[in-house]
């Protein structure tokens, strides 16, 4: 019992201000409810939540994944590239998709791992690699023979407001909550986020827990680029390319450590929906375009100050 | 009966000094061993090969009579050997039972841990402790003390044949000492060998049954009976020499001028009439068991934590500090971290930067201008006065020894000329030998004229150091007297004030009302 | 100057085969990527006498997309020794700037610009002139005063407002309307917004703009914003128009995905997404532009400004809030009925334009 | 003071243990240890590369070119690297250097100030923006990363409801002169600014009390709080300097373009981020602080200008450069690594 009131500390001001905005929303506007913004705003939950979710296995390390965008857009437009140009099914393209995303991991991960250079540094290199292999081959132009099915899964949905979508992202939600609440290898990369000595000392083998962990965030990454092809009917090169900051907003938003050794799945969700809802709102209420981005960033500060200062309460409270 | 653990001629370099040259030690089963050595005398790096982080140049270990070799960490755990570790190695956001059976989880890589049972097991091996603890709790919520016996029962987890305890007793207080010494022998009574590590050479006279001693990386003795052998004796085997016995004196003056006094001294933390009065020339030790709230009294003098109620009086005038800055700047209060690494010394930086942090702002000059030489000129004679050993003033901190980082926490304050100096646990987890040395350098600084505060746990440190003596239990000061100088009649006058102070639970109402009070 | 750069021609193209090949380890690969490079060499071959042109695009994008052949065609059709497509790695004016200044040193000799910034890329571009190298506004012009030789682009403005224009009238000459483009920063975009705020005003109130969403040039935030919107606040509107490149798309594949043909919608350029939105009557029509022409004329007109001729100071110049030196690439609009044959009616205006293009603008000796 | 005090018994053991530190010995062979050194061979290596096997590279005309971006990615490396010291970072310098050099641009274009007047006051704002976000940090104890990453977004959105976005271009000829002028016919003033002021970063790190009170802060901040040094004023500092030092590379570029241009970093400054970091990270700054080079992240950002400058004049196809740009910078990590590995080889500490 303690546990879960503890664990929904994590999340539940981000929760609260979410929902509270939202009925705040509809009230003022019947047609936030409209199954179609629902639609809308699940669709857009669950790209950002995929990417957010590849961000946060790395944030887990203590490290960052300044590539993911980058692997995200290489594989997009490969898995794009495969089924017009290659000729390949849909669904092995997928596979072959996930497969990209999760060699450009691997290899993030080995060169961290084996050279013993920071992350920062490594992804930061391998960002401009794989945007270069991306700009290579599709020469900046947009892939456009995708697939009938492909994208139809884009703007199809499961039952009423429910993307399809939605699937891929809840799969990769429940995936990463679960690896990071009770699979040995996601407590082995906690772990070795909090303390790396200690880590080693107890027998967790760092370098592997490093490799999975970047591996891992290229799977997502890649996940998220074709996502994103099947939402956007087009193999853009340009995918991933403003990927970077809101795959640290949400994840931090819900209280992810960035030192490493704590993340809240949950909290990056909601952290997702908050951003997510703000950016409906200022369309919404027909804010000056040029007042977007200003109140965005108030927003966000005004978010996570929040956050903070309910759970610094609440740790004096206990 | 072949012995649990046998190494033969184990020998280690590392560039530029060789730190093992031929260094044995054998262990039988069912017997606690003492491993003592002075700091640089080889035993960390025995320790950790022991413990399978670094593998030995030369020479050869056997684990129950067959010879191993360890690769990592892991192979050491499997091949039965537990270790409790000078360093706390807990995952802050773990939880307790989790923490205990971390290396399970690291040898298992997909399967979902059954948290249950998990905490189930840990629970076992808390009872077995004697500790009362909910293996959900995370660890962050902990104290130090019991992270420390979180540690003690994953080495106990692992059920280990051998178990290798490095100062497992650091931060411990007397019961808990007595209950994991309870434990231990029971573990003996079954057959475990136990290689206990410690500085306290009481703890090891009173708990051990062997003994070897490690001196300039080489065995000064192997493996001998501790019965008969006297305090001494084991220090001289460290040192290679008698040990020399200190009389520092003590002063008992009470016409010297007040320096710093507290007159009934509230704060947030929640101390609570705090009335202490240190005089120019003289060591006041404060005594209390871990958690009494001797640091935090510290910080809030220094300005670290709000004052709520009562004054601060420097030379008999009010004052009040907001900040370290101001304490020392206008003030000349200084204050010694207990925890050297984190907030002693600045570990990546070089001895002259770390020296220099107190006097930059007062030495520079136009346009903040500031030249090494100025600071050198200042820092070397504190520096060589105390004797700090380095290649250069510009070596890492984190390249010194424990004594040195010491000396470098302790020099700053120097250079900076303070009048006041409050030095929290002074000698932690410095050997015999440096410890001497402290014990008199801070009776010298005192005599010229400063007013010292020593904050410690150990007694008898305490006691050969203070002129007077002040113990704090439950962030109240319970009692004060003159220091007669005599170890027994001393730690019965202090131990009786402990026991007479007020039950815990009206405290804790009193401390949320001064809370209440202050918000 | 120029002489000097074009005398150094180095060549060592035959090496290049045999280092591809090599395979080390994993540290060295990019230092075998350190020696290729510096190995592969410069595939230009250096013809003292003719005009290098390079045409240089802002950043990638499908706008350019018939640059390069449009290049290749002008330097077979007018002998030029080279007409070469040259792009920036990203929408970086700094990029950009580099990119000229690199292509200078490599003996380029002419200057097809499209302008990172209509201010910003003023310095270059007057750099490049100042050396004796021709340079003309391509797509986009640059702000006067400027030493460009003339602007050859689409009238933003107008296209904006003929294309308003023609939303109006798909819409019946009243109702709501709704304006997406792209990023604020890109001055562009003011003149766009500009261009449909006159289209609107014309009609005295018959026809309300509700709302312009801007800042959505890229992907992901034009989806969420553009769907946002529809989500909300569609029925509100009876047309949309788009007036930039991924604000268009997007808007087409969400009405498509809704399946609302209520939604007037004109989008911008021939991308395919348009044309298929157009074909099954999601999307009323586009606006087209000539980035072919712009590409093929302008070559043709810097081979004539490297072969001796003057720009005109008294010419039918076009005047734009910009600059007084404009010449239309031409626009059209395409609904439904000239799908099959856009490309004809494109060609056409270039054929046009080409014809008279010496004698309107050009003094030859 | 402590005369008459007797000798601590010391072992000589701890005392050996840290003479013969390097086989090398002395300063030099901590010199060819250093990553400035590794830095050093690798921007010697890649000029003489490209110098070598291209043609172009060598021409005074591309040299200049060279020499002011490079000018501009130094600032923007010192920038960011003076932020890292306190172990921190500021994702919002490049829309500092935006705002800075925007204001600079409508004092001189709308208010007919004197060029040098509007520049001065550009940079103040620079400092004060960078002064808002260290102030943020230190008041609410909220890492930088998150403040900064909303400030970003305040200070771009801020701008651009003042400005609608719209460029400065009429600006006097004398703002943007020292970006024209040639010193010696191929390198350009803008260089020797830039050099003058990571002289002055040396000077600060090196030779003054509030910068070695920037780097302890870093380094441990508790330690340094404990040692009477203000933590949050250094926090501060470290900021405020990073704003002044993003508004003159702002100011630089607007000089280059002659015009004062929202976009000219890109959509909220965004562009600058990855010189940002490449060039402290290369020269071997700590992103856990405490732990500068001014002279590596000088170095840092030559490397990177070079590379870049020298890919252009390489035909290897206009969009393969980019991933040609990520090999090199993994191929220079490697390379230094390795080099560590060979020096440091018998005579590791």
């Amino acid at each position: 019992m303690t546990a879960t009131l503890r664990l929904s500390s994590d999340w539940l001001g981000l929760a609260i201000l979410t929902l509270g905005g939202a009925i705040f929303l509809s009230v003022l506007r019947p047609d936030f409810l409209s199954s179609y913004n629902i639609f809308v705003l699940l669709d857009a939950i669950a790209l950002s939540t995929m990417i957010a979710l590849g961000q946060l296995a790395v944030i887990a390390l203590g490290q960052t994944n300044l590539s993911l965008g980058s692997i995200g857009g290489l594989v997009g437009v490969a898995f794009a590239g495969a089924m017009q140009a290659g000729g390949v099914a849909p669904w092995l393209a997928v596979l072959l998709g996930l497969a990209l995303g999760l060699a450009c991991g691997l290899i993030n991960g080995l060169l961290t791992a084996r050279a013993g250079i920071s992350a920062f540094v490594i992804t930061l290199a391998t960002l401009a690699a794989y945007k270069g292999v991306n700009l290579g081959l599709t020469q900046a132009q947009p892939l456009y023979d995708i697939p009938a099915v492909v994208k139809a899964v884009g703007t199809a949905s499961i039952s009423g407001p429910v993307p399809v979508l939605l699937i891929p992202a809840a799969i990769a939600v429940v995936f990463v909550w679960c690896l990071f609440d009770r699979i040995p290898l996601g407590r082995q990369i906690l772990a070795v986020g909090a303390n790396q000595h200690a880590a080693r000392l107890a027998g967790i083998s760092v370098s592997r827990a490093v490799i999975a962990t970047h591996a891992l965030s290229g799977l997502l990454a890649g996940a998220a680029g074709m996502m994103a092809v099947a939402r956007l009917q087009v193999g853009q090169p340009t995918i991933g390319d403003d990927w970077l900051i809101p795959s640290f907003t949400a994840p931090v938003i819900g209280g992810a450590i960035l030192s490493g050794g704590y993340v809240s799945v949950a909290g990056a969700v909601w952290g997702v929906a908050l951003v997510v809802l703000i950016t409906q709102a200022l369309v919404l209420f027909q804010v000056d375009p040029y007042y977007v981005q200003f109140l965005l960033g108030l927003l966000i500060l005004a978010a996570v100050g929040v956050n903070r200062f309910r759970s610094k309460r609440q740790t004096k409270a206990v | 009966m072949s012995p649990a653990l046998d190494l033969s001629e184990i020998t280690k370099s590392f560039p530029g000094v060789k730190a093992l040259r031929g260094v044995s030690l054998r262990l039988d089963p069912g017997s606690i061993h003492a491993l003592l050595g002075e700091n640089g005398a080889g035993k960390s790096t025995l320790i950790k090969i022991i413990t399978g982080a670094q593998s030995p140049e030369g020479g050869e270990i056997c684990v129950s009579g067959k010879p191993v070799c360890f690769a990592n960490p892991l192979q050491a755990i499997e091949a039965g050997i537990g270790v409790v570790h000078q360093e706390r190695n807990l995952i802050p956001r773990f939880s307790v039972g989790e923490n205990i059976l971390l290396d399970r989880i690291a040898s298992a890589s997909l399967r979902p841990i059954n948290y249950s049972a998990v905490h189930d097991e840990a629970t076992h091996w808390l009872r077995l402790l004697e500790l009362d603890i909910d293996p959900r709790r995370l660890v962050s919520e902990l104290n130090v003390a019991t992270a420390q016996m979180i540690e003690i029962a994953r080495a106990l987890s692992q059920q280990s044949r051998i178990l290798l305890m490095d100062e497992p007793t650091a931060s411990l207080t007397l019961s808990e000492t007595q209950a994991l010494f309870r434990m231990l022998r029971r573990l003996r009574d079954q057959g475990v060998a136990i290689l206990f590590v410690s500085h306290k050479l009481e703890e090891i006279l009173e708990l051990c049954d062997a003994v070897t001693v490690l001196r300039d990386g080489g065995n000064a003795c192997l493996s001998r009976p501790l019965a008969g052998m006297s305090r001494s004796d084991i220090v001289s085997l460290m040192i290679g020499r008698a040990e020399p016995i200190p009389d520092l004196g003590r002063n008992q003056r009470t016409d010297l001028p007040v320096t710093l006094s507290l007159a009934s001294v509230a704060t947030l933390g929640g101390h609570r009439d705090i009335d202490l009065d240190l005089r120019s020339g003289e060591i006041v030790g404060l005594y209390g068991l871990v958690g009494a709230g001797r640091s935090e009294l510290a910080r809030a003098i220094i300005g670290l934590d709000r004052i709520t109620h009562g004054e601060i009086r420097i030379d008999g005038a009010p004052v009040s500090i907001g900040s370290p800055r101001e304490a020392l700047h206008r003030f000349g209060i200084g204050y010694v971290s207990e925890d050297r690494k984190q907030e002693g010394v600045i570990l990546s930086h070089g001895v002259l930067a770390n020296v220099g942090s107190t006097v930059w702002s007062r030495l520079r000059g136009w346009f903040g201008f500031l030249r090494d030489a100025t600071v050198i000129r200042l820092v070397a004679p504190v520096l060589s006065a105390l004797e700090v050993k380095a290649s250069s003033l510009d070596q890492l901190v984190e390249n010194l020894s424990g004594g040195n980082q010491q000396k470098v926490s302790l020099a700053k304050w120097l250079a900076a000329g303070t009048r006041v100096l409050i030095v929290d646990e002074p000698t932690v987890g410095i050997d015999v030998k440096t410890k001497a040395y402290f014990h008199q350098l801070l009776h010298k600084l005192a005599r010229e004229g400063r007013a010292v505060l020593v904050i410690s746990s150990d007694m008898p440190e305490l006691i050969t150091l203070s002129d007077r003596i002040a113990v704090m239990d439950h962030y109240r000061l319970v009692g004060k007297f003159e220091n007669s100088g005599d170890y027994g009649e001393m730690s019965h006058a202090i131990m009786a004030y402990i026991h007479a102070a007020p039950p815990t639970a009206s405290l804790k109402s009193q401390n949320s009302a001064a809370n209440a009070a202050a918000t | 100057m120029r002489g000097f750069m074009l005398a150094i021609s180095g060549n060592f193209r035959s090496t290049i085969g045999a280092a591809v090949r090599s395979r080390i380890g994993l540290p060295f690969v990019s230092l075998a990527a350190l020696a290729l490079l510096f190995f592969v060499s410069s595939a230009i071959a250096a013809d003292a006498n003719s005009t290098k042109v390079a045409i240089v695009a802002g950043g990638p994008h499908p706008y350019f997309a018939s640059w390069p052949q449009a290049g290749k065609d002008a330097a077979r059709d007018f002998h030029l020794g080279a007409a070469d497509y040259k792009v920036p790695q990203s929408w970086s004016l700094s990029q950009q700037n580099d990119l000229i200044e690199s292509l200078a040193s490599q003996g380029y000799n002419a200057f097809l610009v499209f302008p990172g910034d209509p201010a910003g890329s003023r310095n270059v571009v007057g750099e490049l002139v100042d050396q004796g190298m021709p340079v003309i506004a391509l797509a986009g012009c640059l702000q006067d005063p400027s030493k460009a030789a003339f602007c050859f682009a689409t009238d933003t403005e107008h296209s904006a407002y003929l294309g308003a224009k023609e939303l109006i009238k798909a819409m019946g000459g009243k109702g709501r309307i709704a304006h997406f483009t792209g990023f604020l920063t890109d001055p562009g975009t003011a003149l766009r917004i500009n261009g449909v705020k006159q289209a609107v005003a014309e009609t005295n109130g018959s026809v309300e703009l509700v709302q312009t969403i801007a800042d959505i040039d890229a992907p992901e935030p034009a989806q969420d914003k553009i769907n946002a919107f529809l989500a909300t606040q569609g029925k509100q509107v009876e047309g949309i128009i788009a007036t930039a490149w991924i604000p268009a798309t997007v808007a087409a594949t969400a009405l498509r995905k809704i399946g609302d043909k209520r939604i007037h919608m004109i989008g911008l350029n021939d991308d395919p997404i348009i044309l298929e939105g157009i074909k099954d009557g999601y999307v009323t029509g586009t606006m087209l532009q000539n980035p072919y022409g712009q590409a093929y004329i302008g070559s043709y007109a810097l081979g004539k400004l490297m072969s001796g001729c003057k720009v005109k100071t008294d010419a039918p110049w076009l005047k734009t809030p910009q600059t007084t030196h404009f010449v239309d690439s031409g626009t059209a609009y395409v609904g439904a009925s000239d799908l099959a044959n856009y490309q004809d009616k494109m060609q056409g205006v270039t054929k046009d334009i080409l014809a008279s293009f010496q004698q309107k603008y050009l003094d030859c000796p | 003071m402590l005369e008459g005090l007797p000798p601590a018994q010391g072992s000589d053991a701890t005392e050996t243990q840290y003479e013969n530190a390097g086989r090398l010995g002395g300063k030099l062979g901590r010199f060819l240890l250093s990553s400035e050194f590794g830095l050093l061979l690798l921007v010697v290596l890649a000029f003489a590369g490209f110098w070598l096997s291209t043609r172009g590279f060598s021409s005074p005309f591309n040299q200049f070119g060279l020499s002011r971006s490079a000018a501009v990615n130094i600032l923007i490396s010192l920038s960011m690297m003076s932020v890292i010291v306190s172990g921190g970072l500021d994702l919002s310098i490049g829309a500092i250097g935006v705002c800075a050099s925007i204001l600079a641009g409508w004092l001189m274009e709308a208010c007919r100030w004197p060029a040098p007047a509007s520049v001065a006051v550009g940079l103040a704002l620079g400092g004060l923006l960078g002064f808002a976000n260290g102030q943020i940090i230190v008041r609410t104890g909220m890492h930088s990363f998150v403040v900064t990453l909303a400030t970003m977004s305040v200070f771009f959105g801020g701008m651009i409801i003042l400005t609608t976005a719209k460029p400065f271009d009429s600006l006097p000829d004398d703002f943007s002169l020292p970006a024209q002028q040639h010193l010696f016919g191929a390198v350009s003033p803008l260089l020797v600014y830039s050099v003058l002021i990571a002289c002055m970063m040396a000077y600060l790190y090196r030779l003054t009390a509030i910068g070695r009170d920037m780097l302890a802060v870093g380094a441990n901040a508790r330690a340094a709080l404990l040692s009477g040094i203000s933590a949050s004023r250094a926090v501060t500092l470290c900021h405020a300097m990073a704003g002044i030092l993003a508004a003159v590379a702002g100011v630089m570029l607007s000089m280059r373009n002659g015009a004062a241009i929202p976009s000219m970093a890109g959509n909220l400054g965004q562009d600058w981020l990855l010189p940002a970091f490449l060039g402290p990270v290369l020269g071997g700054a700590s992103l856990s602080g405490g732990r500068v080079s001014v002279l590596g992240a000088v170095l840092g950002a030559v490397l990177i200008s070079v590379i870049n400058n020298g890919l252009l004049l390489l035909h290897v196809g206009a969009f393969w450069l980019q991933f040609f740009l990520g090999m090199l910078l993994l191929g220079a990590v490697m390379i230094d690594k390795a080099r560590m590995r060979v020096f440091a080889s018998g005579d590791r500490r």
